[in-house]
C-alpha cells in the first residue's frame, strides 16, 4: 500500500492523475470551447505537477531537470491558453456562440 | 569570457535556428518602422533569414548540444529543407494580397512554425521536442485562422488550438512519466535505461509521448483536426501548416525510434508491426474518407494523413539508414507537392472564391497554367511516375516489401491506397480540368504575382527532378552513415 | 509441256479484269460487260486450251507454288494443282462466266447500276478459280471466303431495295407460294447478309477440319507444307491422338469439319435456308453463283479430298445429301415463285451430288458426283438465264400463277428451258441422263454392298429425282404452256435480242449429251473402277431413272397440262386435298422460320441482349452514370456494375469515414481518446 | 549521344512542349505530325530492317546510366515484336493527327498530349528496361485521362475517371512485382532492371518467396493482371466500352489502335520472358481467359447499338485471340498474336474513323438511326465494308492473317488448346453477324431518313486518314510475308526462352 503521507510521492501522483483524469474528461465532454481549453490547462497542469514532484522524489540531488520543466510547461500553458482565448474570441466576435456542437460549418 | 566562448563554440551548431530567430526579431523590427510596414520588407527579410539559415545549416558538421539538439544526419538534412521550405512559403506570401501591416505580423508566424520545426527536427530532448511542438502549433494556430473576420478560419484555428492543446496535454504527461520512471528526458538517457529493463508503463508513457509527435504526422486517430483545418485555413496557411512541422516530426520519429528504442534491445519487427498497422489504419481511413470530399482542400488533408501514415510506415521498416532514407526522401517529395498543390490551391481559391469542387469548374480555363501545375502536383501526390511521389514510394515500399509479414501487408495497404487516393485526386481534377466550364474570362488582366508563380515552378522543379534523380536516395543514405 | 504460268494467267486474268473495270467510270454499262467478257472469253479459250492438255496428257499438273508464309513447322502457300477433274471445271466456270456477262449486257441494259456488276462478277470468277485450281487446303479456304465475298456483293447488288414486307411493288405482284419466308426479311441487304453467316457457320466448321488435319499432321512427325493435297492425302494412316480419339476418329472429325464448310457452301440441310433467299440478286449471278458454280464448290471439295474421308464421314456425307434432296425437292413442288422453285431445285440437285458422294470411292461415287456437278452446272445455268429472261419480259413478274403461254412470245427461250428441263429430269439423250444415272448407280451399289442405313440415301435421292422430273416439267408448263394468263404482263413479253438470244442458243447443246461423246477420260481421270456389281447396278439404276422420269412427267403433264385443257383446276383440288403436306412444304418444313426463331431471334438477337445486359447494366444505369446517379441494384447488376460496385462500397465506406468528421470537435476529441487508448492497450498487450 | 529510339521518346516531349509554349494550332498540328512521323519513320525502318534479316537480337540498342544505385538504365532497343509496335504507334497517331485535324477545342493542348502520350506509349514499346517500362506504361494514363475527359462526350468524365482508376489500380501490383524483384537479387549481384537480365534470372523468382508464395508466381500475376486490365480481357474490360464511347474519333483511334497493344506487349515482353515456368503453368487458364473474351466480346457486340460500343467490344474479341494465340505456345500462335495485335490496330482504327464520319455528319451513333448510307455515301460504304470483312477476318485482309494463325496455333497446341480453339472458331459466324449486320443496318437497304440523302462522302481529309489504313489492311492481308518474318523470328526466341523452364 502505498504511503500518501506528504513526503511521498504517491500523493502527488495521485492528484495530478485526479487532475489529468478530470482534464481527459472536460475534453471528451464538454460542449463549451471553454471548458475545453480549462481541460487542456487541467491536463497540463496535472503533467507539471508530476514533473515537480519526480523531480523533488526521484531525481538525483542536482538535477533540476524536472522543476525546469515544470517552469517552463507553466509558461507554454499561459501562452497557449492566451492563444486559444483570441481564438475563441474570433470564433464568438464572428459566430455569438461558442459551443462545439453549434460551430461545425467545417465538415465532411 | 571562457564561459562566454565555450558557450558560442557549443551553440555554433545552432547557428541555422539563431538566425531564424534573429529573422523573427527583425520583421517585427521592421514592422515597427512606418516607411517598412507598408511593404512587404518585412517579409523579404524573413526570406533572408531563411536563406542564410539554411545555407548554414548545410553544414555537414555533427553536433550534439547539452543533450539537448542534436545535429545528426536527419537533422542535417531535414533542418535545412524546413528553411528552404519555410522561405518558400514566405516568398509564396508575397504574392497575396494582404492589409498592408498584415505581411510582417504573417511572416512572423511562418518564420515561428519554421522555427520550432527545426527545433523539433534536431530535437534529442523530450522537452525540447515537446516545446519545439508547441512552438510550432502556437505560430500555427495564428496561421490557421489569419482571416480574422472569416468565420470558417476562425472556427478552423479554434478547432486547431483545442484539439492541438489536448495532444500537447497527453504528450506532457507521458513525458512526465518517462521523466519519472527512467529519470532522464533526453533520448540516449531513455534508451540506457530501457537497455536495463523495459517496464511496461514507460513504453505507456513513451506512446502517450508519441501523441504529440502522431498528432502532427497526422496518424489515425490523431489526425481529426486536419481535414477541418485545411478547409478552413487560407491555403497558403495550409501550405506552411501542413507540410513543415510533418518534416520535423518525421525527422524527430526517426530519431527517437533510433536511439530511445534501439534495434538491438527492441525486436525491430515488434516495434514495427505496431507501426505499420497504425500506419495500414491511416492509409485506409484517410484513403477512403477522402473520396466523400467536396472541397479540394478536405482531399488534400485526408491526403496528407494518408501521407503521414506512409512515412510512419517507411519508420516502421527497421532502424536502418535505408529505412530512415526512404521516410526523409518522401517527406522532402511530399513537401515540394504538397506546398505546391496548396499553392495552386490557394491561387485558385482567390481566384473562384472557395476550394470547393463545385467552384472549381472552370479553373482550366481562367487559369490554365495553375491547372495544370496543380495536375503535377496531384500526380506526384498519387504516386504517377516519374514524378517525386512515386519515386518516394518506391522507396518506401522497398523497405516495406522487404520486412516482416505485417509490413509486407502495409506494403499492400499503401498500393490498394494509392489507387483510391488516385481517384480522390482526379475528383479534384474532374473539377478543375474536365468539368463544364461556366464561361469564366480568362484571368488575363490578374496577373500571376511573380513570387508565386516563382515557387511553383520551384515546387514543379523539384517534384520533377526528385521523380528523376532515383540516385538522392542513396545520397540521402550516405548523409546517415 | 503446259507452261507453268498459264494456270496463273487464267487465275489472274479475271482479277486484272475486275481490277481494271471497277476503276473506269463507263459511260455505257455495256462497254464494261463488254470488255469484261472478252477477258474471260480469253480466259475461256486459254483454259480450254488447258484443260486439253490436262485431260490428254492423262495425269494433273503441278504448277508454280508460292510460299506465303513460313511459321517452321507449318508452311502455308499458294500453288496451283490441275488434275482433269479441275480443269473442267475451269472450262466451265470460265465458259459461263463469259457467257453470263454477255447475256447480262441485255439484262441489265436498262439499270443504273449495271456498270457494278462486270467487276464484280470477274471477282468472284477469280475467287471461284482459286478454289478450283488451289494445290492445298489453305488454299481452297481462303478462296472459299472470297468465292463468298462475291457471293454476297452479288446478293446485295441491289442493296437499296426494301424488304418485302415494306415494298409495296412486291406485294402487289406477291407470289402466293412465298409463306415459309419472313417478308421482312426478305430483301437483297439481308439475304446477303444471311448467305454470308450461313456461309461462316459452315467455315467454321471447315476451319475445324483444317485444325485437326494440321494437329494431325504435326502430330505424325510432319512438317512444312502440311495442307498440301499430296500431304494430306497421306495423312490416312499414322498415330495421333487427341483426348482419346484415334487417328481414325480424328480423321472423321476433319472430314466432317471439312464437309460442314461444303454443308454452307452448298446449301445443304440445315444449312440451306440461305440459298432461296439469295435470289434476291440479279438472276443472271445467280444463274452461275447460287446454281452452277459456287454452290457446287462444296462438291468440288469434297471430291478433292476425297481420300481423306474416311467411311464413316462419306456415310453422313450421303444422309446429309439424300435429306437434302428430298426435302428441297418437296418444297419446289409447290413453292410459286419463278426463281424459287429454280433455287430449291439448285439444292435438290447439291443433294443429290453429296448422294454420289458419299457412295463411296468404290461405287464410283466421286466420278458420278463431279459428273452431276458439270452437267448441273450447264443446264441449270440456262435455266437461270432462261428464268432471267422471262422475267425481264414479265417486267419483274416471277408469279407462276400469272404465266402461261409465253412459247408463242419467246420460243427461243421456251426450247432452251424446255432442254434444260429435260436434261434434269434426265431424259435419255440429254446429258442429265448420263450423270443421275450414274448417280442413282453409285448409291444404289453402295447400298447394296453395305446394306442396313446405307439404303437410305438410295431411297432419298430417288424420291428426290422422280420429284425433280414433276416440278421442273411443272415449272415449264406453267410458264410457257397454256395461254396466256396475266395480260398486262406477258403482251409485250419478247425473247431476249441480240447477244444475249445468242447465249441462250449457245448453251443448248451442252445440255445435250455431247460433253461426254469425247470419252470415257472423266472415269479414267477419277480412276473410277467398273467392277461386275457397279455394271449392275447401273442398269438397274437406268431403269429406275427411265421409269421415274416417266411417272414424274407424267404426273406433271396430267395436272398442269392435260387437266387444265379440260378446264378442271387438278392442282387446286390435290392441293387442298392434302393440304397438310401441302402447308408443310408451302411453309418449307417450316425451316426459315424455325431457324429464324432459334438463330436469328433465340441466339442471336436475345442472347447477345442479355449478354449485353449483363456485360454493362441496364440503360437506365448507362444514363446515370456521369451523374453518378445510384441506379437500382438490379439495373446495376452486370460486369460493369460489380466494378462499379467497388468502387461504390469504397465511396459507402467513404461516407462512413466522413460521418464521422462531422466537425464535431467534442467527437472528435472522444474518438481520439477512445482510439488512443485501445491503441495504447493493444500496443502494450500484443 | 541520342540514338534514334531516344529521339521517338524525347522528339514527341520536345514537340509537345513546344506545343503549347507557341500560340499557333496550326504550327501545333504539324509538330504532331513530325512527332507521329518520326516515330512512324523510325518504327517502320526497324520493322523493314528485322524483315529483311530476320533475327531475335534487339537492334538500335542504346542505353544511359539512369540509377547506379538501382540499376536502372534509360535502354532502349528493338526486336521484331516491339518494332512493329513502334510502327504501328507511329502510324496510328498519324492518321489521329488527320483525324483530328479541325479539333477546334484547344488544338495546341490537345496535340502536345498525343505528343505526350506518343512519348510514353514509344516508352514502352521502345525500353528494354523494366522501369522505364513501368514509368512510361504509368504516365500514358496522364494524357489519356485529359483527352478522354475534356475533349470527350456527354459522359467523358465518368469514362476518363473510369479508365485512369481501372486502369491504375490494375497496375499498382507491377509495382509492387517490380520492387520485389529488386529486393530478390541475389546477394553480391548488381540491382538491374534489364530485361534481358531479368529474363534469365527466372530460378532465382522461382526460388524466393513473397507472402509464402513463390515470387515468381505472384510476379507472374501481377504482371498479368496489368496487362489484362489493358489487354482487356473479360471481366476486366468494361472500362473500354465507356471510353471508347466518350473518346472523341482520333482519341478512339489511338486507345484502340495502340494502346490496347500495350497490354499483349507487356505480356510478350514481361510476363512471359521473366516467369516462362507460370507461363507454361498457368498458360491454359489464359487460353481460357482468351477465349471467353473472344465469345463474350463478339456476343455482346452483337448487342450493342451504339457503333462505337459495337466496335469496342469487337476489339475485346479480337484482343482475345492474342491471349489464346500466346497462351499456346506454338510458333504459330505466338507470333499470332502480335500479328493480330498489329492488325486489329489497322482495322479498329479504321472502324473508328468510320464511325467518326458518320457521326460527325448525324451526330449520334445509333445505328437503328441509319439506314441506306450506300446511296449518298458510296465511298464510305466501301470503305465501311472493307473494315467490317477485315474485323471479320476475310482472307486476303489483315484481320485473317492473325486469326488464321491463332487458329493453327491452337490447334496444334498441347492439351487443352485445341478444345480452347474450337470454341473460337465459333467467331468467325459471330464476327461476321456483328460486322455485316452493322453494315447492313448503317448502309445497305433504303435510305431511312430523308435528310441522310444529302450527306457528302468523305471528304479528302477523312480519305487522307482512311486510305492509308485500307491500303495497309489489304497489303498485309494479301502478303504478310515480311510483317511475319520480322515478328517470328523474336517471337520463337520466346517461346525457345519459355520452353527453356520446362522441368
Amino acid at each position: 500500500m502505498a504511503d500518501f503521507g506528504p513526503s511521498s510521492i504517491a500523493s502527488y501522483l495521485a492528484v495530478a492523475l485526479v487532475l489529468f483524469a478530470a482534464g481527459v474528461l472536460a475534453i471528451g465532454t464538454r460542449r463549451n470551447a471553454i471548458g475545453v481549453l480549462i481541460g487542456i490547462e487541467l491536463m497540463l497542469n496535472a503533467a507539471a505537477l508530476q514533473f515537480a514532484a519526480y523531480g523533488r522524489f526521484r531525481a538525483e540531488a542536482n538535477d533540476v531537470q524536472g522543476q525546469t520543466a515544470a517552469v517552463f510547461v507553466v509558461v507554454a500553458a499561459a501562452a497557449e491558453a492566451a492563444v486559444a482565448l483570441a481564438l475563441l474570441f474570433a470564433v464568438y466576435r464572428t459566430s455569438r456562440d461558442i459551443d462545439l456542437e453549434q460551430t461545425r460549418e467545417l465538415r465532411s | 569570457m571562457s564561459f562566454a566562448n565555450n558557450a558560442v563554440s557549443e551553440l555554433a551548431p545552432l547557428a541555422p535556428e539563431a538566425c531564424v530567430a534573429v529573422g523573427i526579431c527583425a520583421v517585427l523590427c521592421a514592422d515597427l518602422v512606418p516607411a517598412l510596414r507598408t511593404r512587404t520588407a518585412g517579409l523579404w527579410l524573413g526570406v533572408l533569414a531563411c536563406a542564410i539559415a539554411a545555407v548554414l545549416a548545410l553544414s555537414p558538421a555533427r553536433a550534439i548540444v547539452a543533450q539537448m539538439l542534436v545535429i545528426d544526419g536527419v537533422a542535417g538534412l531535414v533542418r535545412p529543407v524546413i528553411a528552404l521550405v519555410t522561405a518558400f512559403v514566405l516568398i509564396a506570401g508575397a504574392g497575396e494580397r494582404r492589409s498592408a501591416n498584415d505581411h510582417g505580423a504573417w511572416a512572423t508566424c511562418v518564420l515561428g512554425i519554421g522555427l520550432g520545426a527545426m527545433l523539433v527536427a534536431a530535437a534529442a530532448n523530450l522537452i525540447v521536442l515537446w516545446l519545439g511542438l508547441e512552438l510550432i502549433s502556437l505560430a500555427s494556430y495564428a496561421l490557421a485562422s489569419w482571416r480574422a473576420r472569416d468565420r470558417r478560419a476562425a472556427e478552423a484555428g479554434m478547432k486547431f488550438v483545442l484539439f492541438g492543446g489536448a495532444a500537447s496535454g497527453v504528450m506532457l504527461f507521458g513525458i512526465s512519466h518517462v521523466f519519472g520512471l527512467t529519470g532522464h528526458l533526453d533520448f540516449t538517457g531513455i534508451g540506457a535505461a530501457f537497455a536495463q529493463q523495459m517496464p511496461i508503463a514507460v513504453l505507456a508513457s513513451l506512446l502517450m509521448a508519441f501523441v504529440g509527435v502522431a498528432y502532427k504526422l497526422t496518424i489515425v486517430p490523431f489526425h481529426f483536426y486536419a481535414p477541418d483545418v485545411y478547409q478552413g485555413a487560407p491555403a497558403l496557411s495550409v501550405a506552411a501548416v501542413g507540410a513543415v512541422p510533418k518534416l520535423a516530426a518525421g525527422a524527430v520519429l526517426l530519431r527517437g525510434l533510433a536511439t530511445m528504442l534501439p534495434p538491438s534491445l527492441v525486436p525491430p519487427a515488434s516495434v514495427g508491426a505496431v507501426l505499420a498497422v497504425a500506419a495500414m489504419v491511416s492509409l485506409g481511413v484517410a484513403s477512403l474518407t477522402a473520396l466523400a470530399q467536396r472541397d479540394a482542400k478536405r482531399i488534400v488533408a485526408f491526403s496528407g494523413i494518408g501521407h503521414g501514415g506512409t512515412v510512419l510506415l517507411a519508420a516502421a521498416s527497421g532502424g536502418g539508414t535505408a529505412a530512415a532514407a526512404s521516410a526523409i526522401f518522401y517527406l522532402l517529395a511530399y513537401a515540394a507537392a504538397n506546398v505546391g498543390a496548396l499553392l495552386c490551391l490557394s491561387v485558385l481559391e482567390r481566384d473562384l472564391g472557395s476550394c470547393e469542387l463545385a467552384k472549381l469548374a472552370g479553373a482550366i480555363r481562367r487559369r490554365p497554367w495553375v491547372t495544370v501545375l496543380l495536375c503535377l502536383f496531384l500526380f506526384s501526390l498519387a504516386g504517377v511516375p516519374p514524378l517525386a511521389g512515386f519515386t518516394a514510394k518506391w522507396a518506401v515500399l522497398q523497405q516495406a516489401l522487404g520486412g516482416g509479414p505485417m509490413l509486407v501487408a502495409a506494403a499492400f495497404a499503401l498500393l490498394a491506397s494509392t489507387a483510391i487516393f488516385a481517384w480522390s485526386y482526379l475528383l479534384i481534377i474532374r473539377a478543375a480540368v474536365l468539368a463544364p466550364a461556366p464561361l469564366l474570362p480568362r484571368a488575363s488582366g490578374v496577373r500571376m504575382p511573380l513570387p508565386t508563380a516563382f515557387v511553383l515552378l520551384c515546387c514543379a522543379a523539384g517534384t520533377i527532378g526528385l521523380g528523376l534523380w532515383l540516385d538522392a536516395l542513396p545520397a540521402i543514405a550516405q548523409v546517415f552513415s | 509441256m503446259i507452261p507453268g504460268w498459264l494456270p496463273l494467267v487464267i487465275w489472274f486474268l479475271p482479277l486484272a479484269t475486275a481490277l481494271i473495270v471497277s476503276r473506269v467510270a463507263w459511260s455505257r454499262a455495256a462497254l464494261a460487260h463488254g470488255v469484261a467478257a472478252s477477258a474471260m472469253g480469253v480466259t475461256t479459250l486459254l483454259s480450254i486450251w488447258l484443260a486439253k492438255q490436262v485431260v490428254s496428257s492423262d495425269h494433273s499438273m503441278i504448277g508454280p507454288h508460292v510460299k506465303w508464309l513460313d511459321l517452321g513447322s507449318i508452311v502455308l502457300g499458294f500453288g496451283v494443282y490441275l488434275d482433269p477433274m479441275g480443269a473442267v471445271m475451269t472450262v466451265i466456270v470460265c465458259l459461263l462466266a463469259t457467257l453470263v456477262l454477255l447475256f447480262n449486257a441485255w439484262y441489265m441494259h436498262d439499270d443504273e447500276q449495271a456498270a457494278r456488276f462486270p467487276w464484280q462478277f470477274c471477282f468472284f470468277v477469280f475467287a471461284m478459280l482459286g478454289v478450283v485450281i488451289s494445290d492445298n487446303l489453305f488454299q481452297s479456304f481462303c478462296c472459299w471466303e472470297l468465292v463468298g465475298l462475291g457471293s454476297y456483293l452479288l446478293i446485295g447488288f441491289w442493296f437499296q431495295k426494301p424488304a418485302a414486307s415494306e415494298d409495296p411493288g412486291y406485294q402487289a405482284m406477291q407470289a402466293k407460294g412465298a409463306r415459309g419466308v419472313l417478308l421482312q426479311q426478305l430483301s437483297p441487304a439481308h439475304s446477303q447478309l444471311k448467305a454470308f453467316i450461313m456461309n461462316r457457320v459452315g467455315d467454321a466448321g471447315f476451319l475445324i477440319g483444317i485444325g485437326a488435319l494440321l494437329a494431325i499432321a504435326l502430330q505424325n512427325g510432319k512438317s512444312g507444307e502440311v495442307l498440301g493435297w499430296q500431304n494430306l492425302l497421306t495423312l490416312r494412316s499414322g498415330n495421333a491422338t487427341f483426348l482419346g480419339l484415334s487417328q481414325g476418329a480424328l480423321m472423321t472429325v476433319a472430314a466432317l469439319g471439312i464437309f460442314c464448310g461444303a454443308v454452307g457452301k452448298s446449301a445443304q440441310f440445315p444449312l440451306h435456308t440461305w440459298l432461296p433467299d439469295a435470289m434476291q440478286g440479279p438472276t443472271t449471278a445467280s444463274s452461275i453463283i447460287h446454281a452452277a458454280t459456287m454452290v457446287a464448290a462444296g462438291v468440288f471439295l469434297v471430291a478433292r479430298c476425297y481420300p481423306m474421308f474416311p467411311p464413316e464421314a462419306l456415310h453422313v456425307v450421303g444422309w446429309i445429301g439424300g435429306i437434302t434432296c428430298f426435302i428441297a425437292a418437296t418444297i419446289a413442288c409447290v413453292q410459286w415463285d419463278l426463281k424459287a422453285v429454280l433455287a430449291y431445285s439448285t439444292v435438290s440437285q447439291l443433294g443429290l451430288m453429296f448422294v454420289a458422294l458419299g457412295a463411296g470411292e468404290e461405287a464410283g461415287g466421286r466420278a458420278a458426283g463431279i459428273a452431276h456437278l458439270f452437267t448441273h452446272a450447264m443446264f441449270k445455268c440456262l435455266l437461270f438465264l432462261c428464268a432471267g429472261a422471262v422475267i425481264h419480259a414479265c417486267h419483274g413478274q416471277q408469279d407462276l400463277h400469272r404465266m402461261g403461254g409465253l412459247r408463242k412470245q419467246m420460243p427461243v427461250t421456251a426450247f432452251a428451258s424446255l432442254l434444260a428441263v429435260f436434261a434434269i429430269g434426265g431424259a435419255p439423250f440429254f446429258s442429265g441422263f448420263y450423270s443421275k444415272d450414274a448417280v442413282l448407280a453409285a448409291a444404289l451399289h453402295h447400298a447394296q454392298s453395305l446394306g442396313g442405313s446405307a439404303w437410305g440415301p438410295f431411297a432419298l435421292a430417288c424420291g428426290g429425282s422422280l420429284l425433280t422430273s414433276a416440278y421442273m416439267l411443272r415449272w415449264w408448263l406453267r410458264v410457257f404452256a397454256g395461254s396466256l394468263r396475266d395480260h398486262s404482263i406477258g403482251h409485250h413479253a419478247h425473247d431476249p435480242s441480240g447477244f444475249a438470244k445468242y447465249v441462250l442458243v449457245a448453251m443448248m447443246p451442252f445440255t445435250l449429251l455431247l460433253p461426254f461423246t469425247v470419252g470415257d477420260w472423266l472415269d479414267r481421270a477419277l480412276l473410277a473402277p467398273h467392277g461386275e456389281g457397279h455394271h449392275e447396278a447401273h442398269s438397274m439404276a437406268m431403269v429406275l431413272a427411265l421409269s421415274m422420269l416417266a411417272v414424274g412427267f407424267g404426273f406433271a403433264l396430267l395436272v398442269f397440262w392435260l387437266a387444265p385443257r379440260r378446264g378442271k383446276d387438278l392442282a387446286g383440288s390435290l392441293a387442298s386435298t392434302l393440304w397438310p403436306l401441302h402447308t408443310f412444304c408451302s411453309e418449307l418444313w417450316f425451316f426459315d422460320k424455325l431457324w429464324d426463331l432459334l438463330f436469328t431471334r433465340g441466339i442471336g438477337r436475345t442472347l447477345a441482349a442479355i449478354t449485353a445486359r449483363l456485360d454493362l447494366g441496364s440503360a437506365e444505369r448507362l444514363r446515370g452514370l456521369e451523374s453518378f446517379a445510384a441506379s437500382g441494384r438490379l439495373a446495376a447488376l452486370s460486369i460493369d456494375g460489380l466494378v462499379d460496385g467497388i468502387g461504390s462500397t469504397c465511396r459507402r465506406l467513404g461516407r462512413v469515414g466522413a460521418s464521422v468528421h462531422a466537425g464535431r470537435l467534442g467527437a472528435y476529441l472522444a474518438i481520439a481518446s477512445l482510439l488512443g487508448a485501445i491503441g495504447l492497450l493493444w500496443g502494450l498487450l500484443r | 549521344m541520342i540514338g534514334s529510339l531516344s529521339l521517338t521518346i524525347l522528339g514527341p516531349l520536345a514537340l509537345a512542349l513546344l506545343c503549347v509554349l507557341q500560340p499557333k494550332p496550326l504550327a501545333a498540328r504539324f509538330f504532331a505530325l513530325l512527332g507521329s512521323a518520326i516515330t512512324l519513320f523510325v518504327g517502320a525502318g526497324a520493322l523493314i530492317d528485322f524483315a529483311q534479316h530476320p533475327g531475335s537480337d534487339f537492334r538500335l540498342v542504346e542505353s544511359h546510366v539512369w540509377s547506379t544505385f538501382f540499376g536502372a538504365h534509360f535502354a532502349l532497343g528493338v526486336d521484331g515484336i516491339s518494332a512493329a509496335m513502334l510502327a504501328l504507334s507511329g502510324l496510328v497517331t498519324l492518321i489521329a493527327t488527320i483525324a483530328a485535324w479541325d479539333e477546334q477545342r484547344s488544338p495546341r493542348a490537345y496535340h502536345a498530349l498525343v505528343l505526350f502520350l506518343l512519348a510514353a506509349m514509344n516508352g514502352v514499346f521502345g525500353t528494354l528496361d523494366f522501369l522505364v517500362f513501368y514509368v512510361s506504361w504509368e504516365v500514358l494514363l496522364v494524357p489519356m485521362l485529359a483527352l478522354i475527359g475534356v475533349w470527350g462526350g456527354e459522359q467523358r468524365r465518368y469514362a476518363a475517371l473510369k479508365f485512369f482508376v481501372y486502369t491504375l489500380a490494375g497496375s499498382v501490383l507491377m509495382l509492387a512485382l517490380l520492387l520485389a524483384l529488386y529486393n530478390a537479387t541475389p546477394k553480391g549481384t548488381d540491382h538491374t532492371f534489364d530485361l534481358r537480365t531479368l529474363a534469365q534470372m527466372w530460378p532465382v523468382w522461382r526460388d524466393s518467396t513473397l507472402f509464402g508464395w513463390p515470387l515468381a508466381r505472384f510476379g507472374f500475376f501481377a504482371v498479368l493482371i496489368a496487362c489484362l486490365v489493358k489487354v482487356p480481357a473479360v471481366p476486366v474490360h468494361t472500362w473500354l466500352p465507356h471510353a471508347h464511347v466518350q473518346a472523341p474519333t482520333a482519341v478512339s483511334v489511338l486507345l484502340a489502335g495502340v494502346l490496347l497493344k500495350l497490354g499483349v506487349y507487356g505480356l510478350y515482353r514481361i510476363a512471359w520472358p521473366l516467369f516462362p515456368g507460370e507461363a507454361i503453368a498457368f498458360g491454359p487458364m489464359i487460353g481460357v481467359i482468351g477465349v471467353i473474351g473472344i465469345l463474350w466480346g463478339a456476343w455482346v457486340a452483337l448487342g450493342q447499338r451504339d457503333l462505337k460500343r459495337l466496335v469496342a467490344y469487337s476489339s475485346v474479341s479480337h484482343m482475345g485471340f492474342c491471349l489464346l494465340g500466346l497462351a499456346s505456345l506454338t510458333v504459330a500462335g505466338v507470333t499470332a498474336g502480335m500479328v493480330q495485335a498489329v492488325t486489329h490496330g489497322l482495322s479498329s482504327s479504321l472502324l473508328f474513323l468510320l464511325v467518326g464520319v458518320i457521326y460527325d455528319r448525324a451526330h449520334h451513333r445509333d445505328v437503328q438511326g441509319f439506314g441506306g448510307l450506300a446511296k449518298p455515301m458510296p465511298r464510305f460504304t466501301w470503305i465501311l465494308l472493307l473494315g467490317a470483312l477485315a474485323g471479320a477476318g476475310l482472307p486476303g485482309l489483315a484481320g485473317f492473317i492473325g486469326e488464321f494463325l491463332a487458329f493453327c496455333g491452337g490447334f496444334t497446341a498441347a492439351a487443352p488448346f485445341p478444345l480452347l480453339t474450337l470454341f473460337a472458331v465459333l467467331s468467325v459466324v459471330l464476327s461476321a453477324a456483328y460486322m455485316l449486320w452493322l453494315l447492313k443496318r448503317v448502309s445497305y437497304g433504303p435510305l431511312r431518313h430523308e435528310e441522310h440523302a444529302n450527306f457528302p462522302d468523305c471528304t479528302p481529309r477523312e480519305l487522307a486518314s482512311l486510305l492509308p489504313l485500307c491500303a495497309l489492311l489489304v497489303m498485309v492481308g494479301i502478303w504478310p510475308g515480311p510483317l511475319v518474318d520480322a515478328l517470328r523470328s523474336s517471337c520463337e526466341a520466346l517461346l525457345q526462352h519459355v520452353q527453356g523452364a520446362r522441368p
